[in-house]
């Protein structure tokens, strides 16, 4: 029979190959026209230890990753133990016959005849794309496409291997196969995560300038722009910490160069009395902070959504700030541009928030739309008359005009200091007392464009699921399930999650029967935030904080656990 | 023709006596001697008394944080290169909280101009030992002498072939002011490490001090030759030789980087077409 | 007729000689029995400018400062133009003769007569004195112990000087005078400001080191510190960065000395990735930050409460702690005692949230309690026995064993990534979901031994004014003042304001008419987090953020302003 | 008698072949052959596959934030100066992140032995440039070849007349459990600056290419001459001389410190009467 979905995981070592064939096997199915979503789980460190690339795979739009696994592609016999308990009804093996366990069904391959042992990855893949039924064209083609431009013996040798592991599997019998139903009419879709989206979504903005210090899982971000840097005609530049990292987009931004920083708790620290001097400077910046599970080090690999209260209040003294938290690759592609947009209007520090969840999910989507190249840039903010320029004139939006140093006859002056209209430090106290509230008043012009959270479910529901960020696919399947069983479920998630305007969700929530709120941390920082904004206390949640993504079946048995009213 | 009135005149916050006024006047004498017009310098610099020079004189400015004047005007160059970007900041800011940056900016040898206002002293924050200050010197926080081995910049900036290293002193503002000239016409990383008094809180390393210890360089030294420059380099106590120390002439940071050669960042557009080409790299 | 009470302003150059007269005025006052308030307002700068020292003395404690002033002391014309509004009905001017203006009352001094440039400052403090009918004797005495340990001839010269001034005092009409109302039975007090009664807690709370990099108006805590580090046998590093500073604290922590640091929001801001490295490896450590205006550097020599959200969300991750903001001299030393004992007794990181203001304000106190010294540490914790040692055993409490590193023959392990029990790296995901909850377990202990916050007046007033931190005086002297137009007002103040406890406190919340919050910053960063732990808004605010510190007047005006709904 | 057994063997998180392993050896040795009881060291670390060393021995461990563990040393020696106090980490956290910590250490001249597994490139975060990867050396992250010169740490070190700087090669384990040695029996501030290929990252620095380069210094070398080592201390590309460089006597930080003449703090109690004085100073 024929499946609609499957959920495909590849274990092993690091170091051993299987994030290569993970990435061939995704590029094989969404060229096929499958929707795909990707889950990488690794340990910190570079070879051994235990990790692995799962991939959901299906017909339909696949939106969280799941925990039963239908097909396990075991690289050697730590993964077995590891995951047999996860195997769906039905769910099968890959494995070195040496490796099988008796109460599993395993296809058992010879993969010591197939390969030498550099290679097994590649056998493996051949074995699995064999019995899911994938041409053997299509899945050469994307290993090459992968490995392909760098030495040819290598891709040669594992052309050869992937023929011959495709031939072993066509000799087993077809019981063992496990075909997924063909896609009616195949669309080209990109196969992306979700830091790539950021970087597109960067250079779409108008990028200039990026520096970094590297910081898992946000380094590829950085990694992305560097590769096409000088095409794009771009500097990325390596600092030598954080503090030079955010100084740096400070000074490039003051004098012109949209810019971007990408980092990770720890790192982000390092740059809070920055943050702060770009909003006293009122200087344009767009900080992706990449969260991980911590404190302090933590689990430097693994991803959580524990930073949310640390970035939002991040850098001393106030300021206004807007904080974004994409729920999907698209949304890693869009609110990048957003935050560009925003940061440049309203000349101050925006935030992505992400996780090492979404950075390194791939997924399928359509091609980004690019005709729309929209070039903010302090150019547009200028319109500055002959008379004494006042970089920090007061007005009534609270923004002022932007020159840039070196392109007028003007001069451009900031200081990090409470300064006077031109720029110029001041000790006058009721200067600075304007000059307080012009900075804060920009903070209502963002408010007034704030992206308000998608509502999605019936009205006045039994239960309304509250999220923000990377949990949406999560939380939409999770309703689904729920909605099966028989409940009325809807869902109000926030894909900005500063500044909040009550406005736009307070009947949704007051409407609801019982409202949950599902985090990935473990103090719902969230919930606590709607209820300081909003006085509405939410508290019941679904949290999760051991490392690993909310999954739709976690928050159904979590919400199972807490009980609902619901009929 | 650029003249010392385009760079004006104003009040200071800084006690009379204080040596930062002879600097702000060097700094004013080399920018015309360059010929450089206001609106075409970026200052960029920290906080401490030395760090307010520039807001006392036209031009540019970006008075940032302590300690993290290089970063920032490191990121201002790579943007927009044409400008000509100096650096101004005490002993504190840039040995002291930014010492890393330091390091890491004679590395890059990226065109900037470094001026030290070296006092041997936190001024601003009333009187704590600097890392420049000298061994044994008492203040309020170093009650029993300071007991780390003071910073000698000049000698790890040369130990690291900066290319282009000089100490100046605020009581010589005639070659004080031809070696921040030279600087800010150096092509890469120019440190000018400038000695200067702070009358109300460093009343070991006075103008006096200074003024019997400081000797320029002889007419022939050549500072080209590392070798000799590394003897230089550490000399201090009884006699602290003063001028250009150390210069080569490695490539500067901007001029290396590919992304640069089309012209300051400020002034691009996203290529749609390169966009498009990359988007279709994930098909 | 004599007065009960006094706002004198002494106004000067700084480096004019003005805080040392004012510190020999005010501790004379003291030493005769009054009670005084100092509030310095100062410039960034070291000579020249426009600084103040204001001292309110009085017969009854004094609470806050005071905008009116009845006796300024010019030691140039710009405080005469700059502060001439400011007199009260009958106040005058202790001036120059040639710096008089028409319209205010003189009292004319020749100062060229009575002494050389350089001891204005002297002959003004003698006049002033003589004045206000200070015995000599007294003064000068006050004038030794200040300036006499060090050069003799100065010492002289002063005196000499004092002598004269107040023989010309002397010589004047009697109607000239100010006498302050004689003190019954003056009792033996200290004046101290806010900074020095914090080091003397930490001293008296055993702290053993302290690293620090200089920070206005953190520095003269560890100015004090420092100048008793040899006696009292501690060690204060001044370190190469803030950085440094707290990494250094918490080494010195680990290895068993209990540790402080002081700094303000900007080096506060260096230090969040600290933060969150204590809190992980479960390292006690006091931290005090002494808020000044932001954002970056902001206006480095005044006040502010602007901090209260960025120090309570410090640090990436999810930990408990604990924050007091000090709302007296006497609370400064109490709280900086209990900030200690809760760091070694919880392991993790302690806040003390204080401000220039209290910081630099000088007042007479009762001599601190020292008879009783709790002796914490950690020697009290551990109770080990011989079986392998666990320093991160998972308790009940979330409170672990505590040994320090080379005292016992068992190896003390802390890790900043997530750890097994006994401190070693870990990538185990469900001992991280147990490390997780017990360190936030500890949070609940913390919540238990919260300071309830101050309830003062009637019950169910019409108007319930809520503060925090150093504005505790100015809301009990605006309330009296409130109270004497006829209005019925109770005050809620919090000198802990993290944890919060509800049930401490709602009820008082909600039994009054009308609630109004004063805080010292734009936002209402406290009504903001009232509303978000207990859901009770507070929409009207006091709020002052221009530098200065919140006066009694200061709130009655905006609070007419505001209008209340009171009888 | 302290043994090899004292300091236990562990499975560790590094790739086959990685000069880590070497390096781990090698302290262990130089543990034992000094005769240190594990509970009276502490190991303070950073983060990167070199500062997890620390875990894969029998000792006391502080393992810290990238770049910080320096200070974190710092204050630990001056809490308890009974401790053997040593700091390992890699080039990154060191050189980069905490470079800072590096000059102030110098400065300080604190008795810590710092061990620096020198890879000259970023392990754990999977490998860009680190401040001592050598100019033109291409990683994802540096595409177009390093453009910053290379830190030279033996030669910063030296030129800030550190008290004793060394330099090891991980294929040289002898002479580096020696060097180790000597570094903890060391008064002051030490550096071992250690060599050591990444078979994962660093393609251009491998075991091959030091090993070819690696020379100990010879026998007669003196390495109290300041001079020479600084000559010595430039030496690199086709031959590095490994051994002892540099070494002066300065005297060592925590014993100048009065406050700690008498005794670790960590003994001490509050002074109950001399705090009653504090205190009678404010009436
Ligand atoms: C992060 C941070 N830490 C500390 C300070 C306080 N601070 C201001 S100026 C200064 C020292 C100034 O010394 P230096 O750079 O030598 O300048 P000088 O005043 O002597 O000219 C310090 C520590 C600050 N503004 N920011
Ligand atoms: C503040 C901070 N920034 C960045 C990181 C990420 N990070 C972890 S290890 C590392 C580099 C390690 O390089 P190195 O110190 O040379 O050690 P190696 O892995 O090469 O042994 C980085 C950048 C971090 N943990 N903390
Ligand atoms: S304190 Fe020193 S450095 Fe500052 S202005 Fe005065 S003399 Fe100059
Ligand atoms: S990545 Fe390099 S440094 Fe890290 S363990 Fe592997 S070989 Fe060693
Ligand atoms: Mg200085
Ligand atoms: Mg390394």
């Amino acid at each position: 029979m024929e499946k609609e979905s499957l959920n495909i995981l590849i274990g092993g070592e690091a170091g051993g190959g299987l994030v290569t064939i993970g990435q061939i096997l995704a590029k094989s199915l969404v060229r096929k026209g499958y929707s795909i979503l990707v889950t990488q789980d690794y340990q910190s460190r570079i070879r051994g230890g235990h990790n692995t690339f799962g991939i959901r795979v299906g017909i339909e739009k696949i939106l969280a990753p799941k925990e039963s696994i239908d097909l396990l592609i075991a690289l050697n016999e730590e993964t077995v133990w590891l995951h047999k308990e996860e195997l769906s009804h039905g769910g099968r093996v890959i494995v070195d016959g040496a490796y099988c366990i008796g109460d599993i069904v395993c296809v058992e391959v010879p993969f010591s005849q197939l390969a030498d042992k550099r290679y097994v990855n590649t056998a493996a893949l051949g074995v699995a794309c064999s019995l899911l039924g994938l041409d053997e064209i299509l899945v050469a083609t994307a290993l090459k496409d992968y490995i392909g431009k760098k030495i040819t013996e290598v891709v040669e040798t594992n052309l050869d291997v992937l023929s011959k592991a495709y031939r072993w599997g066509g000799d087993q019998s077809p019981s063992v196969s496990i075909k997924l139903k063909p896609v009616s009419k195949p669309e080209k879709r990109l196969m992306i995560n979700g830091n790539e989206a950021i970087a597109l979504g960067a250079f779409s903005a108008g990028v200039k300038f990026c520096a970094f210090y590297p910081m898992t899982p946000a380094t590829s971000i950085v990694m992305y722009l560097i590769a096409h840097a000088k095409g794009m005609g771009i500097v990325v530049e390596q600092a030598e910490d954080e503090i030079a990292a955010i100084n740096m987009a400070i000074g490039a931004s003051f004098a012109g160069a949209s810019s971007m920083l990408a980092t990770s708790g720890g790192g982000f620290a390092l740059m809070t009395e920055g943050v702060s001097l770009a909003a006293m400077t009122e200087t344009p910046i767009v900080i992706v902070v990449a969260q991980r599970p911590g404190p302090a080090t933590g689990l430097p690999t693994r991803t959580e959504q524990g930073d949310l209260e640390f970035v939002l209040h991040s850098g001393h003294g106030e300021f206004p700030r807007a904080v974004f938290a994409p729920g999907s690759i698209e949304e890693c592609f869009d609110l990048t541009r957003r935050a560009f947009e925003l940061s440049e209007r309203y000349q101050g520090p925006v935030f992505l928030l992400t996780d090492q969840y979404l950075a390194d999910s791939y997924r399928a989507v359509d091609t980004f739309d690019i005709k729309n190249l929209p070039q903010f840039g302090p150019s547009d903010v200028a319109k500055v008359s002959d008379t004494p320029y006042n970089r920090y004139q007061i007005t009534e939006s609270g923004i002022s005009p932007r020159l840039l140093p070196g392109l007028t006859q003007h001069l451009v002056v900031a200081d990090s200091d409470e300064h006077t209209g031109d720029g110029h430090i001041t000790e006058n106290l009721s200067v600075r007392k304007q000059m307080v509230e012009k900075r804060l008043r920009k903070g209502r012009g963002i408010l007034e464009e704030v992206i308000p959270p998608e509502r999605s479910g019936e009205a006045r529901p039994d239960l309304l699921i509250v999220s923000w960020g990377s949990s949406r696919g999560a939380v939409q399947e999770a309703a689904s399930m729920l909605r099966g069983e028989g409940l009325s479920v809807s869902i109000l998630h926030f894909s900005q999650v500063w500044p909040l305007q009550p406005s736009q969700f307070l009947n949704t929530l007051h409407e609801a029967r019982e409202v949950v709120c599902v985090e990935g941390n473990a103090t719902g920082q969230f919930s606590r935030l709607i209820g300081r904004e909003i006085g509405f206390q939410i508290p019941k949640r679904v949290l999760r904080y051991d490392g690993l993504p909310i999954t739709p079946e976690y928050i159904r048995l979590q919400i199972k656990k807490i009980g609902t009213r619901g009929k | 023709m650029v003249t010392m009135d385009d760079y004006g005149q104003y009040d200071t916050a800084w006690c009379p006596g204080c040596g930062n006024h002879a600097i702000l006047e060097a700094v004013k004498r080399a920018l015309v001697s360059s010929q450089l017009k206001p609106s075409k310098i970026l200052f960029v610099s920290g906080i401490g008394q030395a760090a307010k020079a520039p807001h006392y004189l036209n031009a540019n400015l970006f008075n940032g944080l302590h300690g993290r004047s290089l970063p920032v005007a490191t990121g201002a160059k790579l943007a927009n290169p044409d400008l000509v970007v100096v650096v101004e900041s005490g002993d504190g800011c840039n040995y002291g909280e930014g010492g890393n940056h330091l390091l890491a900016a004679i590395r890059r040898n990226i065109d900037l101009t470094l001026l030290v206002h070296n006092n041997q002293i936190y001024g601003l924050t009333k009187g704590q030992a600097s890392p420049t200050s000298g061994e044994g010197f008492v203040t309020k926080a170093q009650p029993d002498g300071m007991m780390l081995s003071p910073f000698n910049p000049v000698a790890v900036a040369t130990a690291m072939k900066a290319s282009f290293v000089a100490r100046g002193f605020s009581g010589n503002t005639d070659q004080l002011s031809d070696l921040i000239s030279q600087a800010i016409n150096h092509r890469g990383f120019a440190l000018v490490d400038i000695l200067q008094p702070c009358v109300s809180f460093n009343k070991v390393n006075t103008y006096a001090w200074y003024k019997e210890r400081c000797k320029p360089l002889p007419q022939e030294y050549d500072p080209t030759s590392h070798e000799t420059a590394l003897k230089v380099a550490f000399e201090w106590e009884d006699h602290i030789p003063i001028g250009l120390i150390y210069k080569n002439d490695r490539p500067s940071y901007e001029e290396r980087i590919p992304a640069l050669r089309g012209g300051p960042l400020i002034q691009r557009t996203v290529d749609r077409k390169r966009l498009h080409n990359i988007m279709e790299g994930y098909f």
